[in-house]
């Protein structure tokens, strides 16, 4: 498909590729003036703040996802990889609780950021040095996670010490001058990932390995540990999401993180990264996951859609919104 | 009576029959409040997860005054601080089915039974079997429901010689409990009885049995109180003459008696148990809802 | 320790040791010896040619020195110090780069990440973009190439994208260059730029080793030749011993006859093809021009004059419109691809490994994809007729297949080009336009394709030759057109079309070729 | 990933191309060898029945799919479109039940295969015309067509009429020659799909998209009109499938189809096609599915995983089968 894309239309100038790298910011005004359009409430202080706020999970796995889909990878297990992560942060913390108090919740957080790295690396050598389609391991991995924390969990859910909840609030409900502590993480994490992107070795050679990896083989890229890094950043990722998700449900359940995977490639889709790789958008997956999150949130809002058709509306507004990009792109 | 009260109420989408039986007695009760009562306004708002009804609830309270909320919670733990959030703005708080892990916060409970839809199906099929024979269960979703349904069954099997050949999660799904027990049949050469902890995989089920045409199941249970398997029983099937009632219709009596909070009538608070009574011919009618999707 | 350094040393500066020695290296593909034997010294400074005919092996031997492949057997030394290379890194490491016959660049990266990729220079953490775009702003200006650094790749036109590899050659300091075909794609001032470099790196001491099918630039620069037949080494010759007649024998291994076959005289038949006020990607590329039966028509320019933009609009394959289209004499019904080939007229790409051959699908396949009705007649794809296809097609086109069963994009390059003008002559075209016809093709297949086309136009077809390669150009075609900068600008027919007249016409105003490009 | 591979081996004798179009059958039969092991009962008459019949949904709808990822596309609304289908299908035939009695049957399969076709020329357009990534637009209209099962059964059933059921029941349930039609319908179907894809110059061209868009458009081949009709091809499958559904339980729910499409591209790609396009194995795609059904069903004969663990142990068995298949290819 993306070839003859781009041999249908000549596109050259910088000026032309910029309209293009401008489209997903410009889906996400057209969907805020939406918003405002359907409910006065839609800009009310406190339901963008929630918003912004929400849209952290997706964004902060979206931004290694789009480390993975650039070198043309894909990770099926995010979803269920967090909720695991998440027990396992919970399990830490409720062990340590006892013994060192509210310490418990950054040592249980430096838990989750390993826990999480490995599980990245896991998939990733699965892939790179098994030599199988991500899809597949993947969905296998996706499987793998999700007994984990069913099992673990028992069947029900895992909930986070009583003890330390009120000292762990913040992290989801604070504010630092106002701005939530999700969002500022968001950003952070969106910053560090732009900077790796597009600031240094390694983030070029993720975009080469994505764009032909022979090529970049032949320039000496060790194409397999570029692959397996992306993953254990994308692994990285899921762990900060679950240290930010704690707080806010205090448990985790085996539904934890259900379906997020496709919301989160969905993100990264709609933000201008190309499945196939090559092509890295870090700014453009965090307006696709603030763009996902304020379709529900309109939908929330607005009361005009029979709640049994609320899912075939955001699915074409998902279709509408990248038709519009290709229009945008096209012009 | 000037005042305007606005109900908001959170439900999880119609993800198989149960929750659709929620979703349309709770859209029903929505008409009807609001034909009785003008001065209230419910709001009803479905959500596929449990981070996407924590969502629904933050836009519900940051955008209207709420004066009450009725709540069906996706899962127990997660919804707890949530709803809690919500309540310390002084709204009223109705929890329905799936309790919250800290009760201090609702005003107001209305809930099933699961442990007694366990004991109760599992007491009349100890007194069928005569206290022994061999057994497979099918399970829903792994939930506190879910648990505290098997829970109640096992607590009540483990006591005789019955025994529990195999369980396995059917997450509520038909298509899923047909495959099952097709495969259950395949390694159990005999197998007495089954018990299916929900009436959608009950179907399944009696669909997989009939197929194979064995007749050494004495028994398919269900339970929950779909449609279909009440007519069974109506109708006196032999293999499955009870049922355990678990109606979806809770979410609109726990919305009428929210209402009545704002009405002027007798505030109600507490817990309210439906308690889990066999449904036998003689007494189906009372459970039956011909126009209910469920 | 010490002993041995000097001893190293000691042969560095012998003036006799080769810098680079191949000793019995033979390669083979499964049960295929495609390289048998080959024994080659390499000195510092020399430009040293090696030629011979399409699938003779010399890009295989090429890839054997620069640790692109590893060799069955044989063996490689530096200066008389035995080296061997797990990949072209190692290579590269060791002062041995290689230039690729094909384009082997990343798509979505620019001009600098891919001419740093994989040795990116940074401070601290964070990559040095604007030391790299300086650089490669450098080294483009030195191959003559007019991309900006920041370019993307993918957007480039090929001959820009061998400008690049070459480029990404030069970048550091190197002990041995190998370039595999380096102006198959080029235009004459690009070719002489890159002789140019080519004198500056011997006159620096680099070893050049350069292939190429066209035997006059290798009698411009070689000092030695080496000529390979059917994998096997047939020997070296200084090149002032050779003319190009003699290096031809001998990379064939016969006589040749005429390259060019004699001209037909001025067509006088009907026009098959005329074509008025084509207006391609938004009026970038404009033209109107008429082909007549029994006529070669040539088209001429320098690279990115709009030559194969021109055609390709013609074609259905970009966006175009047209006045008017007539195919004998009847207006083309809706201007598309399908509509084109159904009125008989097929456009053979220039760029046969992007948009000509599926490189990873067996032979038969490829030759019938633009012709499926001919094993088709019925619902059923005939197997039986299709292998009969291939058969016939591999004799009358001579392509050169160690195994039928191999994949397209194993083939040499040359034998890739014979698959390619078999596919599109297939479905048996009254006007056959051929973009660069012998891109690759080694001096005896070229005189093949010359008297196809040859033949072609006698048996009253038209065909429209667009080549980079002047005396292509002049050899063949009974009229020229020369474009520039999207526009046609001149037109010669009979004694006015040559070399000259070509290059000015395509080159006069606008820039200057001469002063201008080379700084 | 793909291209890392092809350079890695020289591969390009017909013997070892052929090793490698087995391997799913040889996956298949290690996995069937599993089974015996595992439980005698395994190989009874009847467990290999219902799982052949049960494998002919996955089977059947991996045939339209094998087309769809051929061309280089993807189709994530299987799942759901199964469901919508089924629930027209229900209702057309429903609603006929009372004027023609038993013809309803065919008449309303007639009017599922056309729905099913006209689902997949709607997935087809909007990518190819639209030109956007077929992964957005399916997972758009997988929630679509989810949300219109939902919203046609009001969250609950819908069942066929009681009249239709036993004249229906033996599609699902009936065999000839003791071979049950399910299979018998998954057979020809693959037949087909093999003669068309292999046989004739659509199938020709399929593979030619998929594997090179580019030189497909220059050899004259309707790029968009080939992707467009694989995505008609799929939905066609898919209302093949739901006609063999219906009398398995009679009814069509919100969950009905539920993750099949994961089920369908993971039946695909263990059978040998590549998710990146150009290569289709069609009896490698039945394979596959077989595969995911027996691998379920030795779960529940086995007595040794816990029920929490069962996917785990699924997803482990999927990306071993792969990493085997990987081995068998290399050699
Ligand atoms: N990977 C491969 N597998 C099998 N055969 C190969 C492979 N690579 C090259 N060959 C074969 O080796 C032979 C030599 O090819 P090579 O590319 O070296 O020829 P060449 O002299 O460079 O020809 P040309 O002038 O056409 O580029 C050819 O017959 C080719 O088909
Ligand atoms: N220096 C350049 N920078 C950017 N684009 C260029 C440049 N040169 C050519 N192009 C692009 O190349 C296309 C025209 O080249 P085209 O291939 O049609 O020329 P040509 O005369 O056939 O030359 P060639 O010998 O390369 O085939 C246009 O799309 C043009 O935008
Ligand atoms: O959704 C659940 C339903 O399926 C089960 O049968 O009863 C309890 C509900 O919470
Ligand atoms: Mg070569
Ligand atoms: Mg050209």
């Amino acid at each position: 498909m993306s070839s003859a894309e781009r041999a249908a239309g000549p596109q050259s100038e910088g000026f032309k590729i910029r309209w293009g790298d401008l489209a997903p910011f410009i889906a996400l005004a057209m969907i805020v003036l939406l918003g405002v359009l359907i409910n006065s409430n839609f800009m009310s202080g406190n339901n963008i703040l929630n918003v912004m706020t929400r849209s952290a999970f997706i964004a902060i796995i979206g931004v290694g996802a789009t480390f993975v889909i650039a070198t043309g990878g894909l990770d099926l297990s995010v979803g269920s990889m967090m909720a695991f992560v998440t027990g396992i942060m919970i399990m830490a913390m409720n062990a340590m609780a006892p013994a060192i108090g509210v310490w418990a919740i950054p040592a249980g957080a430096l838990v989750a950021l390993v826990v999480g790295s490995l599980c990245g690396l896991m998939n990733g050598m699965i892939i790179t040095v098994g030599r199988i389609e991500p899809f597949i391991v993947t969905l296998g991995t996706m499987g793998i996670f999700r007994a984990f924390i069913t099992f673990m969990s028992d069947g029900g859910s895992l909930s986070i010490d009583r003890s330390l909840r009120s000292a762990y609030r913040p992290v989801y409900f604070g504010d630092f001058l106002g701005i939530p502590y999700p969002v500022l993480i968001t950003i952070v994490i969106a910053l560090v990932g732009a900077f790796l992107l597009y600031r240094t070795k390694y983030g070029r050679r993720v975009t080469a390995v994505g764009s032909n990896a022979d090529v970049a083989r032949f320039s000496g890229v060790h194409v397999g540990r570029v692959r397996t890094l992306a993953f254990v950043i994308q692994g990285f990722c899921v762990a900060v999401a679950a240290i930010c998700y704690v707080p806010r449900l205090g448990a985790a359940t085996p539904t934890t993180g259900q379906l997020w995977e496709l919301q989160v490639i969905t993100a990264v889709v709609i933000g201008g990264t190309l499945l196939r790789g090559g092509k890295a958008h870090i700014w453009g997956t965090v307006a696709g996951a603030l763009i996902l999150e304020i379709i529900a949130n309109v939908m929330v809002l607005s009361d005009m859609v029979s709640e049994y058709l609320v899912a075939a509306v955001q699915g074409a507004i998902i279709i509408i919104a990248m038709l519009a990009h290709r229009f945008t792109k096209a012009r | 009576q000037d005042k305007e009260f606005t109900i908001a109420v959170s439900i999880p989408a119609a993800t198989h029959g149960w929750t659709g039986g929620v979703v349309y007695h709770a859209q029903e009760a929505e008409k009807q409040l609001e034909a009785a009562f003008p001065n209230i306004d419910v709001i009803v708002s479905t959500a596929s997860s449990a981070t996407a009804q924590v969502s629904s609830l933050e836009d519900l309270s940051a955008t209207n005054e709420l004066d009450a909320l009725v709540i069906l919670p996706f899962t127990s733990e997660e919804l707890t601080g949530p709803v809690e959030q919500v309540a310390s703005n002084g709204t009223f708080i109705t929890v329905v089915d799936r309790g919250l892990a800290d009760p201090s916060i609702q005003d107001l409970y209305v809930a099933g039974d699961n442990i007694a839809v366990g004991a109760n199906t599992a007491k009349w099929l100890v007194d069928k079997l005569g206290g022994e024979g061999e057994i497979v269960v099918l399970r829903g979703i792994p939930t506190v429901i879910d648990d505290e349904r098997i829970k109640g069954f096992r607590d009540v099997i483990d006591e005789t010689d019955i025994e529990i050949l195999d369980i396995q999660y059917a997450n509520w799904n038909q298509d899923e409990a047909f495959t099952l027990m097709q495969d259950y049949l395949a390694r159990y050469p005999n197998i007495d009885a089954v018990w299916a902890n929900d009436d959608d995989m009950l179907l399944g089920v009696l669909e997989a049995v009939d197929e194979a045409g064995r007749d050494d199941i004495k028994y398919a249970l269900g339970g929950n109180g779909m449609k279909q398997v009440i007519e069974m029983v109506k109708a006196g099937d032999e293999r499955t003459p009870i049922s355990t009632p678990y109606p979806p219709s809770m979410i609109a009596s726990a919305m009428y008696m929210t209402a009545a909070q704002f009405a002027g009538q007798a505030p109600m608070r507490g817990s309210f148990k439906l308690d889990a009574p066999l449904i036998t011919p003689e007494n189906a009618d009372q459970f039956y809802f011909p126009d209910s999707p469920f | 320790m010490s002993a041995a350094l000097t001893r190293d040393e000691a042969i560095e500066y012998a003036p006799e040791a080769p810098v680079l020695h191949a000793e019995a290296l033979s390669k083979a593909y499964g049960p295929i010896t495609v390289l048998r034997d080959v024994s080659l010294d390499i000195r510092a400074g020399e430009v040293h040619a090696i030629i011979g005919e399409n699938g003779a092996g010399k890009s295989t031997l090429m890839k054997l020195l620069s640790g692109h492949a590893e060799p069955t057997s044989g063996t490689l030394s530096m200066s008389g110090a035995p080296v061997s290379f797990d990949d072209a890194v190692q290579a590269e490491d060791a002062g041995i780069v290689l230039v690729h016959q094909e384009i082997l660049l990343a798509p979505d990266l620019t001009v600098a990440q891919n001419l740093f990729l994989g040795r990116e220079i940074s401070r601290g953490f964070a990559v040095d973009d604007r030391a790299m775009n300086r650089r490669t702003a450098e080294v483009l200006a030195r191959v003559g190439s007019t991309a900006r650094p920041t370019d993307r790749v993918g957007d480039m036109p090929l001959a820009q994208q061998q400008l690049f590899q070459i480029a990404r050659a030069l970048l550091d300091e190197r002990k041995v260059v190998i370039m595999d075909e380096p102006t198959a794609m080029l235009a004459n001032d690009e070719v002489d730029a890159l002789f140019d470099i080519v004198r500056a790196l011997s006159e620096h001491g680099v070893a050049v080793l350069y292939i190429s099918h066209r035997l006059e630039e290798v009698e411009a620069l070689a000092d030695r030749v080496t000529v390979l037949r059917d994998g096997r080494m047939i020997g070296t010759w200084p090149a002032a011993d050779l003319d190009q007649r003699q290096m031809a024998e001998l990379m064939v291994g016969r006589e040749l006859s005429m390259l060019y076959p004699p001209k037909r005289g001025a067509a006088s038949g009907e026009p098959v093809l005329a074509v008025e006020d084509l207006s391609v990607d938004h009026g970038r590329v404009v033209g109107s021009f008429t082909v007549r039966a029994g006529e070669v028509l040539g088209i001429g320019g320098m690279i990115g004059a709009g030559r194969t933009e021109l055609m390709e609009g013609l074609m259905g394959l970009r966006p175009a419109q047209s006045r008017s289209i007539a195919v004998a004499g009847t207006s083309v019904a809706k201007h598309d691809v399908d509509a084109m080939m159904a009125a008989g007229v097929v456009y053979l790409t220039e760029d046969r490994k992007g948009k000509g051959l599926l490189l990873n699908e067996g032979l038969g396949s490829n030759l019938t994809l633009q012709a499926l009705d001919m094993v088709n007649p019925s619902l059923r794809l005939n197997g039986r007729k299709e292998a009969q296809l291939l058969q016939t097609a591999i004799e009358e086109y001579d392509i050169r297949v160690g195994s039928l069963a191999v994949e397209a994009g194993k083939l040499s390059g040359g034998n890739q080009q014979k698959l390619l003008l078999a596919k599109v002559m297939l479905a048996d075209p009254s006007v056959v336009i051929i973009d660069e016809p012998t891109r690759g093709i080694d001096i005896g297949n070229k005189s093949q394709i010359y008297s196809f086309i040859d033949g072609l136009v006698r048996a009253g077809k038209a065909c429209i030759v667009i080549s980079s390669e002047l005396p292509e150009l002049v050899g063949l075609a009974d009229r020229v057109l020369v474009m520039r900068a999207g526009r046609f600008v001149a037109e010669l027919t009979g004694d006015d079309i040559t070399e000259q007249n070509i290059v000015y016409a395509a080159a006069s105003s606008g820039k200057d070729t001469e002063g201008g490009k080379r700084t």
